[in-house]
C-alpha cells in the first residue's frame, strides 16, 4: 500500500463526530442513511431473496477462502433486518410481533469487514442471482449506513474519504498544486498542456492515483487529445474524479466531488466530459451525477476507453499497429456494471494487438481485488492477496505477457500483486499504449 | 363440522383470501415507495429497458455459462423440484379438477402413474434440498426460520398428496383433509415469507433487467 | 296370545326351512357375515320370538318409510315382517287420533323394556320443539317418553341419525339427530336419504338371531354396512386408480363407465353399502346409473357445496371476496408505503436541518 | 378368509386385460384354496359374489370363464334359485332370487352338493309325521 501522504492525521469527520454520540444515535443515523434513498427497486431487491446461496459462488472472497461469511447477500444482513423492521411492507407486523429485533451497533461493527474489506462491489453476484437482486447496489446503500454510524474502516479508507470531503481531493491536492503538476508534466513529457481554459469542448478528469503514481497517464491524455485536435482543457476547479467518498459510503462527500466536476464542465461549456482510467468514478459520473445534481447533464460522460474507441471509429484518432500479444483486464465498473466492454477491445483491435481473452473475461471478469475501496483498507491486505490468486490464474491461462488495464485501481493492484508474488507479467495502461503509438499524421490546416 | 368440511370450507376460503390480500399488500407496500426518476442519459434508451426487463425474466432462468460449474448442483436441485411441483400442480387429475372449478379452465391431466413418479421424485429432491440447507455452510449460515418453514410447508403438501393418492392410512376423507390443510398452510405463509418469490422473482429480474439494459450492461 | 317360536309360526304359514335358509343366506351376505353363518342364522331365527317394534316420527318426509315398505312387497324380504310386530306406525296403522295414541301407550306398556324404538326424521329442539308436534306434544317429548323403556333405538335415515335436510343451513327449526338428545340408550344409526332397506332388515335379523345389536362404528353405524366407503366398494374404482375420469356426463369417459370423481362423486368420503347391496333388490345404485354419489349418508351432506364440485376442490372465495381481499391488501400496502415515505421525508428534513445548522456554525 | 374383495388388491399385478381379469384370477385362486380345505376337512366353502365390487359385464365374463358342468338344479322356494355345477367339479354357482325374480344372494359354494338342495331335518320330521297321519287315516 502506497499513497505515503495519506497517513491519517486525525479521524474522519464522521468518526470524530460519532465519538461523542451514544450507540443508539449512531445506529439510528446508520439506518436512516440506509433506507433514506430506498425506492421500489431497492425494496424489491430486499423482498426477493430466497437464500439460495448462489451469490457466494460468484464472489471471489468466498470462492478463494470458502468462508460462508463472505456470501454477498449475507453482507447486508443487518440492514435487511433493519429494512424489515422500519421500511418494509410488513414493518408494522415485524415491530408488533417482535420478529426483527433492533440492530445494535455491535452487530453493525461485526459486519464492518464484510461490507468493506471483503466486497469489491464488483457486481458479479448481481449477475448470478436467480432472483435478479442487484446485491452490489444494496452493498453501496449499506455502506451509506455504515458511514453514518461511524463504522468506516479508518485505516486508510475512512481517513482519505474525510480528506476528500474537506478538501475535494483524497490526497489534499489543491487547485494550485494540481495546476503546477500539470504544467510540470507538460514540460517533462514535452506535451502541450491545456489548463483552465475558459472554453473547451472536451474536459478530461484525473484520478488522484494518477497524480500520485502514474503522472505519465496525464501526459498521455494530453498527447492523445492534442492529436485528435479538439478544443480541450483540464479544469483545476473540478479535476479529481476519484470519489473515495462513494466507496466509503459518504454521500455528502460523494456529491461534493461530483458537483465540483459538473460545475467546472458546465463553466467551460464542455460537450464531453472524459473520465480517467478509473472505475467507480465512472459509474458515479455516468449514472449518478445527474441524479445527485438534480438535472440532466448538458454534456456527455465518456470513459477514456470509450472516447478513444469513438475517435478511432470516426477517424480523428489514428494509431500505429503494434504486434504484441496481450490480455485485457476489464474493470468491473466499466464493463460489467456500465456496459462499456466493447470500447477497449475496439481500441486494441485498431492497434492490431493480439488480444487473448481471459477465461471468465469481459462482463464476467473477476475483480482485481482492489475495487470498492478494498485497496485502501490496510488490514484487508491478506484477504486481497487471496482473491488476487484468481486474477493470476486468469492471466496465466491466456499465455500473454502483458496485461492492459483501463483503470488505475486495477493497474495499481496488479502491479503490487505482481511485485509481491514475483510475477513476470507487465501491466500497462490502455491510454498510454495509444499515446505511445499515435500515427504521425499530416493535418491539413485550413 | 368434520375436519374435511373445515379444510374444504373456512380453511380454503380464508387461506385464498390471505394469500391474495397478503401478496397485494406486500407488493403495493414496495411498489408505492417513492419512485425516483433517473436523470442519467441512458446508453440503451427507448424501449430497451422494457425489453431488458422482459428478457431478463427469461434469461435468468439459466445461469450465465461462467457460473455453471459452480452452481450446477444447486441449480439442478432447484429446477428438479420446481418442475416437479409444476407438473404435479398442473398435471394431476384432481388438481385439474380444482383449477377447472375455480377458473373454468381445463385440460387433459397426466396419467396417474406419471404423477406418482414425479411426486416421489419431487419429494425426494425436496428432502435433499432440506438436508443440503442443513449441511452446506453457506446455506446454513443464511437460513432462518422463514427458510425452514417455507421448505417444510412446501414438502408437506407433496407428502400428504402422496399419502392421499396411495390411500395409505386412515380414511380418504381424513387424508384429503390433511392434504388440503397442508396446502392452505402453504398459501397462508406464502405472502409473508420467502415463498413470495413466486411473485418477486419477476419484479426482481425485471427491475435489474431494466436498470442494466438502461446502462447497456450485461444482464 | 300364546308365545310361539317363529319356526312354528312359519310352519303354519307354509314357510319351509329351505325358504328360511335362503333368506338367511341372503341376510348373511347382506350382513357381511361368512356365508357359512347362514345355517346358524336360520336355526336361531326359527327359535326366536316375535319382536315388538314401535316406530315414531320426527321431521321427516316419509321417504324412509317408503323405502322400507317397498321392500315389503311379496318377496322373501317381507319375511322380516313375520318376525316383528310393528305395534305403532302412525302412517301405516289403521287407527288414528286418540285411538292411535292409546295403541302406542298400550304397546309400550306391554313390552316395557323390550321393544325396539324406531325413529325416522330429525328432532326439532328450537323453541321447545314447537315446529313438529303430534297430539299437542313435541316430538322431543314423545321421544323422551318412549325412549326410556326401549331396549334399543334405531335411528332410521340421515335425519334421525344426524339431523339431515331439516338441519340444513340455516336450520330454522333447530333440527338435531337422535343422538344429540338421547345419550343413555343403545342407538343404531342407519343413515341414508333414504337408508338402504336391507340394512334395517339386517339389523333386525342380527338382533333376532343373535340377541344383540350388530357391531357399530364410532358413529354408531352397523360396521357391516358402513365399514367401508362407497369408493372402496365401487366397481368403477379401478378407473380411479388408473386416473380415468369422466369429464362430463355425456363424454366418452362417461360412456366407458369411468370414475365420476371429477363430476363431484362423494363416494370416497361416504360410508354406506350402496355399491355392494345396491338398490331395488340389487338392481343398481347411483354410480352404476352414471351419477356420482351425493354422500346422503354423511352428516350435513346438504351443506357441503355443490353435488357436482369435485371433492378435490372446496368452497373457495368468489371473485367478489377476492376483490375485497385485494382491496384490503392494497390499502394496507399503500398505508405501509405512505408510512415509509413519511418517516423518510422526516429523516430527509432532519438531515437537511442538521446540514444547515452545521454549515451555519462552521461559517 | 376374506369374502370381500377390493379392487385395490388387484392393482399393481401384471394383468393381461384389465382389472376384471385380475379379479377373476384372485377369485379362482381363492376357490382353489377352498377346494383343498373341503377335500381335507369336509368343510363347505363359500364365496359371496353379491358384495363384490365388480361391474355386471365383468361378472358375466367371470361366469363365462367358470363355464357350466353336468348338473343343474332349480329350487322353488319363495322365488326361484338357479344352482348349477360349473365346469369345475365341486364348484357350484348359486343364485337366489325372490318372488319378483330379483337376485337376493349370489355365491359360489364349494361342496359335493349345495346345502340348500338337501332336505332339512325338521322338514323331514314334519314329513314323517304327515305320512304316518295319512297312513293312519287311510
Amino acid at each position: 500500500m502506497s499513497a505515503p501522504d495519506a497517513t491519517p492525521k486525525r479521524a474522519s469527520h464522521r468518526l470524530a463526530e460519532t465519538a461523542h454520540q451514544n450507540d443508539s444515535a449512531r445506529v439510528k443515523a446508520g439506518m436512516r442513511a440506509f433506507i433514506s434513498d430506498f425506492g421500489p427497486t431497492a425494496a424489491i431487491f430486499m423482498e426477493a431473496c430466497v437464500h439460495c446461496g448462489q451469490c457466494a459462488e460468484a464472489c471471489q472472497f468466498y470462492v478463494e477462502t470458502g468462508d460462508p461469511r463472505y456470501t454477498p447477500i449475507h453482507k447486508i444482513e443487518p440492514f435487511k433486518q433493519a429494512y424489515e423492521r422500519e421500511a418494509g411492507p410488513f414493518a408494522l407486523l415485524f415491530r408488533a410481533l417482535g420478529l426483527a429485533p433492533r440492530v445494535t451497533l455491535e452487530e453493525l461493527n461485526q459486519w464492518q469487514d464484510l461490507l468493506y474489506d471483503s466486497c469489491n462491489m464488483c457486481g458479479r453476484c448481481s449477475l448470478i442471482c436467480p432472483m435478479g437482486i442487484d446485491i452490489a447496489d444494496l452493498v453501496e446503500k449499506a455502506r451509506h449506513g455504515m458511514f453514518e454510524a461511524g463504522l468506516v474502516p479508518p485505516d486508510y479508507l475512512g481517513a482519505i474519504a474525510e480528506k476528500e470531503r474537506s478538501t475535494g481531493s483524497p490526497f489534499e491536492i489543491t487547485q494550485e498544486h494540481f495546476r503546477q503538476t500539470l504544467l510540470e508534466i507538460g514540460k517533462k513529457y514535452g506535451v502541450e498542456m491545456h489548463v483552465d481554459e475558459e472554453k473547451a469542448d472536451v474536459v478530461p478528469t484525473v484520478s488522484s492515483i494518477d497524480i500520485k503514481m502514474f503522472p505519465a497517464s496525464m501526459a498521455a491524455m494530453a498527447r492523445v487529445l492534442n492529436h485528435i485536435g479538439v478544443s480541450w482543457s483540464f479544469r483545476t476547479d473540478g479535476f479529481d474524479a476519484d470519489n473515495v467518498s462513494l466507496v466509503a459510503g459518504d454521500r455528502k462527500g460523494q456529491r461534493a466531488v461530483t458537483e465540483a466536476i459538473v460545475a467546472a464542465a458546465i463553466h467551460c461549456k464542455a460537450k464531453t466530459l472524459i473520465m480517467p482510467e478509473c472505475g467507480h468514478s465512472y459509474t458515479e459520473m455516468r449514472w449518478e451525477a445527474a441524479n445527485s445534481v438534480g438535472k440532466r447533464l448538458p454534456f456527455r460522460v465518456l470513459h477514456i476507453s470509450e472516447y478513444l474507441a469513438e475517435c478511432i471509429s470516426d477517424g480523428s484518432l489514428k494509431v500505429n499497429r503494434v504486434s504484441q500479444s496481450c490480455t485485457f483486464n476489464d474493470p468491473c465498473q466499466i464493463s460489467r456494471r456500465s456496459g462499456a466492454s466493447a470500447a477497449p477491445r475496439a481500441v486494441l483491435s485498431a492497434l492490431g494487438a493480439d488480444l487473448r481473452e481471459m477465461p471468465d473475461g469481459g462482463d464476467m471478469n473477476w475483480c482485481c481485488g482492489g475495487g470498492g475501496g478494498v485497496a485502501l483498507i490496510g488490514r484487508a491486505q491478506a484477504l486481497r492477496d487471496k482473491a488476487f490468486q484468481i486474477k493470476m490464474r486468469q492471466v496465466e491461462a491466456t499465455g500473454a505477457d502483458t496485461v492492459y488495464v483501463s483503470c488505475s485501481g486495477c493497474r495499481q493492484t496488479l502491479e503490487h500483486g505482481g511485485k509481491k508474488f514475483q510475477w513476470n507479467k507487465t501491466v500497462g495502461s490502455l491510454l498510454e499504449l495509444v499515446s505511445d503509438n499515435l500515427a504521425t499524421i499530416e493535418r491539413v490546416l485550413p | 363440522m368434520t375436519l374435511l368440511d373445515f379444510a374444504r370450507g373456512p380453511a380454503l376460503y380464508w387461506s385464498v383470501l390471505i394469500l391474495i390480500g397478503g401478496l397485494v399488500w406486500r407488493l403495493s407496500g414496495v411498489l408505492f415507495l417513492p419512485f425516483q426518476r433517473n436523470l442519467a442519459t441512458p446508453r440503451g434508451g427507448g424501449i430497451e429497458p422494457v425489453y431488458g426487463a422482459i428478457s431478463t425474466i427469461f434469461s435468468r432462468m439459466l445461469p450465465h455459462r461462467e457460473f455453471w460449474h459452480r452452481t450446477a448442483v444447486g441449480g439442478m436441485l432447484g429446477y428438479a423440484f420446481h418442475i416437479g411441483l409444476l407438473v404435479i400442480v398442473v398435471g394431476g387429475a384432481a388438481h385439474v379438477a380444482v383449477i377447472k372449478s375455480a377458473t373454468g379452465l381445463s385440460w387433459t391431466p397426466l396419467p396417474k402413474g406419471i404423477i406418482a413418479l414425479v411426486s416421489g421424485m419431487t419429494f425426494t429432491v425436496l428432502i435433499i434440498v432440506l438436508i443440503r440447507r442443513l449441511m452446506h455452510p453457506v446455506l446454513r449460515l443464511l437460513s432462518n426460520f422463514d427458510d425452514y418453514a417455507s421448505l417444510v410447508l412446501t414438502i408437506f403438501p407433496v407428502l400428504t398428496g402422496i399419502l392421499l393418492a396411495g390411500e395409505t392410512f386412515g380414511s380418504f376423507g381424513l387424508l384429503l383433509a390433511i392434504h388440503i390443510l397442508s396446502v392452505t398452510a402453504l398459501m397462508i405463509w406464502l405472502p409473508f415469507g420467502k415463498l413470495a418469490h413466486t411473485v418477486f422473482v419477476f419484479f426482481g429480474r425485471g427491475a435489474l433487467g431494466a436498470n442494466f439494459a438502461r446502462k447497456g450492461a450485461a444482464k | 296370545m300364546p308365545e310361539r317360536m317363529l319356526g312354528e309360526e312359519l310352519a303354519l304359514h307354509k314357510i319351509s326351512r329351505r325358504k328360511l335358509l335362503k333368506f338367511a343366506t341372503a341376510m348373511a351376505a347382506s350382513l357381511a357375515l361368512h356365508p357359512s353363518m347362514a345355517a346358524a342364522i336360520a336355526e336361531n331365527l326359527a327359535k326366536a320370538r316375535r319382536q315388538s317394534v314401535i316406530w315414531i316420527s320426527g321431521q321427516e318426509c316419509t321417504g324412509c318409510l317408503e323405502t322400507i315398505t317397498r321392500s315389503a312387497s311379496p318377496t322373501l324380504e317381507s319375511l322380516i315382517f313375520d318376525f316383528i310386530s310393528l305395534d305403532y306406525q302412525s302412517v301405516l296403522m289403521a287407527a288414528a287420533g286418540e285411538a292411535a295414541d292409546r295403541t302406542l301407550r298400550e304397546a309400550a306398556a306391554a313390552n316395557k323394556g323390550n321393544y325396539l324404538l324406531a325413529i325416522d326424521g330429525s328432532l326439532s329442539i328450537k323453541d321447545g320443539g314447537v315446529y313438529s308436534m303430534t297430539g299437542g306434544r313435541s316430538d322431543l317429548q314423545i321421544l323422551r317418553e318412549f325412549a326410556g323403556n326401549a331396549k334399543a333405538i334405531l335411528a332410521i335415515g340421515t335425519c334421525a341419525a344426524y339431523g339431515g335436510i331439516p338441519k340444513a343451513a340455516p336450520n330454522p327449526t333447530g333440527a338435531a339427530g337422535i343422538e344429540d338428545v338421547i345419550g343413555d340408550k343403545p342407538i343404531v344409526n342407519i343413515p341414508g336419504c333414504p337408508p338402504i332397506p336391507e340394512v334395517l332388515t339386517g339389523v333386525l335379523v342380527n338382533f333376532l338371531s343373535f340377541g344383540r345389536l350388530p357391531d357399530l362404528d364410532e358413529q354408531k353405524r352397523p360396521l357391516a354396512y358402513f365399514g367401508t366407503t362407497i369408493h372402496d366398494q365401487c366397481y368403477r374404482r379401478p378407473f380411479y386408480d388408473q386416473g380415468k375420469f369422466a369429464k362430463s356426463f355425456d363424454d366418452e369417459g362417461a360412456r366407458q363407465g369411468w370414475c365420476l370423481f371429477e363430476l363431484g362423486c362423494k363416494g370416497p368420503i361416504t360410508q354406506n353399502a350402496c355399491a355392494s347391496l345396491k338398490w331395488n333388490g340389487g338392481t343398481s345404485f347411483p354410480i352404476q346409473s352414471g351419477h356420482g354419489c351425493l354422500g346422503c349418508a354423511e352428516p350435513d351432506f346438504w351443506d357441503k357445496g355443490s353435488f357436482y364440485t369435485s371433492l378435490a376442490g372446496g368452497q373457495g372465495p368468489g371473485w367478489k371476496d377476492i376483490a375485497i381481499a385485494s382491496g384490503a391488501g392494497l390499502a394496507a400496502g399503500t398505508a405501509a408505503a405512505i408510512a415509509a415515505r413519511r418517516s423518510r421525508s422526516a429523516i430527509d428534513q432532519s438531515i437537511e436541518h442538521e446540514r444547515k445548522t452545521k454549515s451555519g456554525t462552521e461559517t | 378368509m376374506t369374502t370381500i374383495f377390493r379392487a385395490k388388491e388387484s392393482i399393481g399385478e401384471p394383468v393381461s386385460d384389465g382389472p376384471a381379469a385380475a379379479m377373476a384370477d384372485a377369485l379362482l385362486s381363492e376357490l382353489g384354496d377352498l377346494l383343498h380345505r373341503f377335500l381335507d376337512t369336509g368343510e363347505h366353502g363359500r364365496i359371496d359374489l353379491f358384495k363384490l365390487p365388480i361391474s355386471p359385464t365383468d361378472l358375466l365374463h367371470f361366469k363365462d370363464r367358470l363355464g357350466r358342468g353336468e348338473v343343474s338344479i332349480l329350487v322353488e322356494a319363495a322365488g326361484g334359485s338357479e344352482i348349477y355345477e360349473t365346469a369345475y367339479a365341486g364348484l357350484w354357482w348359486v343364485e337366489h332370487r325372490d318372488e319378483l325374480g330379483r337376485v337376493i344372494a349370489r355365491l359360489i359354494e364349494v361342496a359335493d352338493a349345495p346345502s340348500i338342495v338337501l332336505a332339512h331335518r325338521k322338514d323331514l320330521e314334519a314329513t314323517a309325521k304327515t305320512l304316518i297321519r295319512s297312513e293312519e287315516s287311510a
